[in-house]
């Protein structure tokens, strides 16, 4: 048992940490829920994709270094702790792609990933619908056969990104006849500039347009762009989901580094007598200590070939309270300056406190709200009945 | 002799809840945010109208004398509603005037603010003295020792909505001052709030102990009163959260149905159903120990000097449960509404944001548990 | 709205603290979950009732003072103030005497309730059985008709108190073929010594007998022992639980004298510096006069004719996680010394804060689970669907 | 390269898991209570013949090294199965004559500890010196200083089953004493702890910096193996509650279907499985540090003092998750049990004990939250 790197994995990190060293902006973009920000940060991408460091664990021939997942881990803490850009590409990466490196054909993954590697396609991601949140088999938009491809029709909700992203990918209902709600679904790619397409942003909490309605109408979509077989969406969209999609939904990275700039803050500006500040301090470091530690033992256990399974139920409950936690911590510490939405000119570190904040409390709802954790991990992880919820 | 509303108070408070709920409060806000302050101008103009400022103004003023309980029942209103503004300061002001009992800058200021005429922003640097240019003087607490003020800076403390108010109070050291202007403005958390750090010259409107002595009730208003608001934001909150789980449905049911939904409501609720004795308690120790025109209590063997602190202790404890009572429901209304909760597509946000706001204004939860076990303002 | 007493209110508090500063002893009795203690603490029940402070809200013929709700809370902030002995007659005070009052004849309350005033009889509650805890309706315990009375047979379980007790209170299926299980119930006493009773006195967890189990095998009870009407033991026991019962079941003074208590056992050990424990003092506090002011409110209410209603859900809920928030407080408190069982000689402050956890824990469990509480409250109290649980 | 166990650590767990729990534990952990002590030490001398004790004890006094993983992986084992005894003082022993390297008292003592002939308890005072009669000096940190002290007293910490231990090791000041005696024995809220403070007078089996040094080192090790005893007690209160949900029925259904119940059961879950890696991170941080017999590991860029605050840092981050993590399965194992969780008719109620009293021993949530932050021992 080891947390050491092999000297090589070193060298790694070290060719990361002067990249970003020399590249990371000074200050941070503009918030990537803006026109502008949104434009800055695939600018961004593209930058890190001209050496390769945009999507470091593909292989080399779609624009990655074929690096290890543990070398991925480790680039994810050189990111963050250097205060890079957060990633607009992030639906892409890490939802659509793990998904198309299981299920895609050749040409799919040939056609698809190198555009997104270099940030020239954005992807939203429209799983969602209005009647369908948690209960996510309940979908009722449908794809209808046609000539040569499909026809999507009706309405995608909370897509993040979409309001400025390219593209999009999701689920649709193809065979209404299918005997169970999650059959008969399609994991389909569509163009959001398609005919048919209307894109409604939606301002999330603090005002931004973070995510869109869409509303389909017959939006043409060719055979080409469906991932896996006709009918068996609900499957090809589940099946990564135990992997290391489980694992990299969030790095490690993001977490230790925040915790390593509260302490640094609460060094900066809190009383050192204050034990309950500290006190809370100590706990978001522990935290991000203990999600890094799971994500190595995790990492290992993938590379022996073991499946996570269900246990990134887990990984998501608990990064998703520290970010929340770590984040109130942080807007404590501030005092009456914590009050400040991240846009005031006078709110500590550009406001990224705020920000965060922000961010944050979206945790415990998307990507499977936390009560779906817990009812998944219940039954899956404890053994225990289904119950009715 | 009871430790209940009677029927009047009561009824004040259905009427405020009538008139705000026929009011577009959201509106107002989404307005107030961008510095349109017409509606809510509007809303502040039946506020008076229906007596809420002169709850807090003499008789001899055009009030109706100092009534902390009646006062209460209103900002529980004002937070259940949303109302933007310099509410709170506006009736901390008047309680600052009353209490410092000068002729002149009662005059001028109390019959303004009991007839919805004048909106007023305050802000208290607890003792410390702060120079024209504001930066912070030698007698004070120093860095980071002031609430209100940047942990780091120093500059003093923000004043909300400074740049719309009619005038801004500021106590800095021992002088009462009306501030001549403010730094830059700066957005909150809650959009029905903006902030500004006021300007320590202006005109001089008292001076002496005394004024050291009013600020120091005028603070325990302002935070019981921000207690009282943030209990109303709290109780609307679960209210329309529970609406909602009521009418979504998931998995073929009511989302209000699973468990893990009904018993997070009902810890929301057990907190505020505790938070709101203490909300009202901390009015009728105002009310007892200000002695004067509204009293209609007595705190049990507590005298003099031990008073203040009592009362000083009371407004803290309903602080720290209110403020918590309502972040928590806001969480929860945020999770149990689920993305819908995370957007401004519903006025939900208003409320979620305010909560947190709410939960700092006026004395964090650290300040207040300090003060709740030293009964002192940790500041003087 | 006003918190000040009556002046005769006034010379009722200060009588009952000048009787208990010359009575309280000096050192705690021993534990009375012990046979000794049991009976220094019946002892002691004897005492309170010679000048009438046992139950001072009866009416004087039974015993009491006539005392209003209000004088009762005062007299409770004085008796936990001045850290007077645990109520042995706690059972038949606060949870079959409200029943008597309100179902009783009047020969039964002649009978019963003037031994319970004195402590000559301690009574035991034998509601559930092992497979009716939560769910109490499913009683089994049956009564059957005999001449001139009824036969019990079944088995009760946590009978608290009666390891030492007297006699028992509880509920016996008399109608098996009531249309709901929550029919066909009657609400009787019986002696602990009859013909037919076996105790089994069970250990709490530190071993202490705090309660047993009851193993009952026809065991005669007359007639003049059933309260209330035959198969409508359900209402019956039901039917107190919105009033006083729900205010009186823990009364705030306990937990302002804990609050004092641990107050000054900070000021006394703690390092004020210490933020971290300041502040959860301070919550203990704030619980503590939150407790107090939601019962003079209730007082209030009860007063003016209101009923109470499942607000005693919130009640249980509020004191129970209090009076373990606060324990726990203590022995964080007490660093090393908080490990020390209450029995140990060095434990501090004759090991109340110790006995004090052990209690508190008990707390979310008794008297109706936290969790059918919040049920209760869900759906009484903010309308929500019954769900299945 | 990995951080995972590899077959053989798996299997040594297994092997500890498969022996205790044929041996009847929580007879021993009632037996000990009443100071039988004979099945525990049953037991003890199995768990020496599987090379538990070995594993911290140098191979030339019958040891395997030290390897701080394997003792993990031990202690959790311990922990699962409520081994009752000073299994945890009796490793820190070993692990402070080892980093001591004095060989008088290592050829003395390693031995026996090494094949399970010798309980040790140890205790340790924190730099602070104390007098003959238990009293304290006056070069220490003071009143309340050191942990596992009465706050209030400053009679030096209590050593763990000092009463029925073949000795007790005593860190004082710069000496390390074999004491002669000790004071009243202590009930624990654990029942298979009782604790009583040491004599300080006894035979000085070294003495000068190197010992402060050595006690520091294993103080950490105390804390480390603690926290893995109480991951290990969490596991066996959440398995066991599982076992208990499925099975009990109420309402006609089992209670673990219940919503409130799975997520409760959940929760604890999330908190355990993510103690796990700090524990065994520690594990790994301590062999790395020590650099010597069992190193398989090495830490990233942390050379000298600072490698051994961020071995601190580890061990109390260990500490404070699983401390915590136990507790919390705890208070879940308790209330999802209801009343017969509360009585000690189940074993259970041996492990809800034990987890409120490993959370304090060798380092309280406190005082390792500022160990985190620090990587300092706040007691020198």
């Amino acid at each position: 048992m080891d947390l050491g790197h092999a000297p090589q994995d070193e060298e790694f990190r070290y060719a990361a940490r002067s990249w970003l060293a020399a590249r990371v902006p000074g200050t941070p973009l503009p918030s990537l829920e803006t026109a502008e920000g949104f434009a800055a940060h695939r600018e961004w991408e593209r930058t890190l994709a001209a050496d390769r460091w945009s999507v470091v664990s593909w292989p080399e021939e779609y624009g990655g270094r074929g690096a290890s997942l543990a070398r991925w881990l480790i680039f994810e803490e050189e990111y963050y702790a250097a205060q890079a850009p957060g990633r607009v590409s992030q639906n892409g990466i890490s939802l659509l792609a793990p998904t198309l490196f299981a299920h895609g054909s050749p040409a799919q993954l040939a056609r698809v990933l190198p555009p997104m590697a270099s940030g020239e396609v954005i992807w939203a991601q429209a799983w969602s619908e209005p009647e369908a949140g948690s209960d996510l088999a309940a979908l009722r938009s449908t794809a209808v056969r046609t000539a040569g491809g499909w026809l999507l029709s009706g309405q995608k909700t909370w897509s993040s990104r979409a309001a400025f992203a390219d593209r999009a990918f999701g689920l649709f209902r193809s065979h209404p006849d299918a005997d169970r709600p999650h059959r008969g679904l399609t994991y389909l790619m569509f163009d959001l500039a398609a005919p048919g397409v209307t894109v409604r942003p939606i301002g999330r909490l603090d005002g931004k347009p973070a995510f869109a309605e869409l509303f389909l109408d017959e939006v043409f979509v060719p055979d080409e762009d469906v991932i896996g077989e006709p009918g068996q969406g609900w499957r090809v969209a589940m099946s990564t989901a135990g992997n290391e999609r489980g694992l990299t939904l969030r790095s490690p990275g993001r977490f230790t580094a925040s915790a390593d700039r509260l302490v640094a803050l609460w060094r900066q500006r809190a009383d050192p007598a204050d034990t309950a500040l500290r006190d809370r301090v100590a706990d978001a470091v522990i935290g991000a200590r203990a999600y890094h530690l799971f994500a190595r033992a995790g990492a290992a256990r993938l590379a022996t070939g073991d499946d996570l399974g269900a246990e990134s139920s887990l990984n998501k409950i608990f990064w998703s309270e520290l970010d929340i936690a770590l984040h109130e911590t942080a807007l404590d510490l501030l005092g009456a300056a914590g009050e400040l939405a991240d846009s005031a000119d006078e709110a500590p570190d550009h406001g990224s406190w705020a920000a965060g904040w922000t961010f944050a409390l979206a945790g415990p709802i998307y990507a499977g709200t936390n009560e779906i954790q817990r009812d998944i991990i219940a039954e899956r992880l404890l053994g225990l009945p289904k119950g009715r919820r | 002799m009871t430790f209940l509303l009677d029927d009047e108070q009561r009824e004040f408070g259905r009427t405020l809840d009538r008139m705000l709920g026929a009011a577009d409060i959201a509106g107002a806000v989404r307005a107030w945010a961008v510095d349109d302050t017409g509606p809510g101008r509007k809303v502040w103009q039946r506020l008076a109208d229906l007596g809420v400022f002169a709850l807090a103004v003499p008789e001899e003023h055009a009030g109706s004398g100092f009534l902390p309980v009646e006062l209460a029942v209103a900002f529980v209103e004002l937070g259940r509603h949303g109302v933007p503004g310099p509410v709170v300061e506006t009736v901390a002001a008047a309680a600052l005037l009353r209490r410092l009992g000068d002729p002149a800058p009662s005059a001028r200021w109390l019959p303004g603010i009991a007839t919805g005429g004048h909106l007023v922003s305050y802000a208290d640097t607890y003792g410390e003295t702060v120079g024209t240019d504001g930066t912070a003087g030698t007698d004070g607490t120093g860095e980071g020792g002031h609430p209100g003020g940047d942990a780091g800076g120093g500059r003093g403390p923000y004043a909300l909505d400074a740049h719309t108010a009619d005038t801004t109070f500021v106590v800095a050291g021992d002088r009462l001052l009306s501030a001549t202007g403010h730094g830059p403005v700066q957005p909150s958390l809650d959009p029905a709030r903006r902030l500004a750090r006021p300007a320590y010259g202006g005109e001089v409107l008292a001076s002496g102990p005394a004024v050291r002595a009013a600020s120091r009730h005028a603070v325990d208003v302002a935070a019981s009163l921000t207690a009282a608001q943030a209990l109303g934001a709290g109780r609307r909150l679960l209210a329309d959260t529970v609406t909602y789980v009521r009418q979504r449905k998931q998995f073929g049911v009511a989302v209000g149905s699973f468990q893990a939904v009904r018993h997070r409501l009902a810890d929301a609720l057990v907190a505020l159903e505790f938070a709101q004795p203490l909300v009202f308690g901390a009015a009728v120790a105002l009310a007892a120990e200000t002695g004067a025109d509204g009293q209609r209590g007595r705190l049990v063997a507590t005298e003099g000097a031990g008073r203040a602190a009592a009362v000083r202790r009371e407004v803290a404890a309903a602080k720290v449960a209110a403020g918590e009572a309502a972040y928590g429901a806001a969480r929860a209304a945020l999770q149990l509404h689920g993305a819908i909760g995370y957007t401004d597509e519903l006025d939900l946000s208003l409320w979620i944001r305010k909560a947190r706001a709410l939960r700092t204004a006026w004395g964090t939860p650290s300040e207040c548990r300090a003060r709740v076990l030293t009964g002192q303002d940790i500041f003087y």
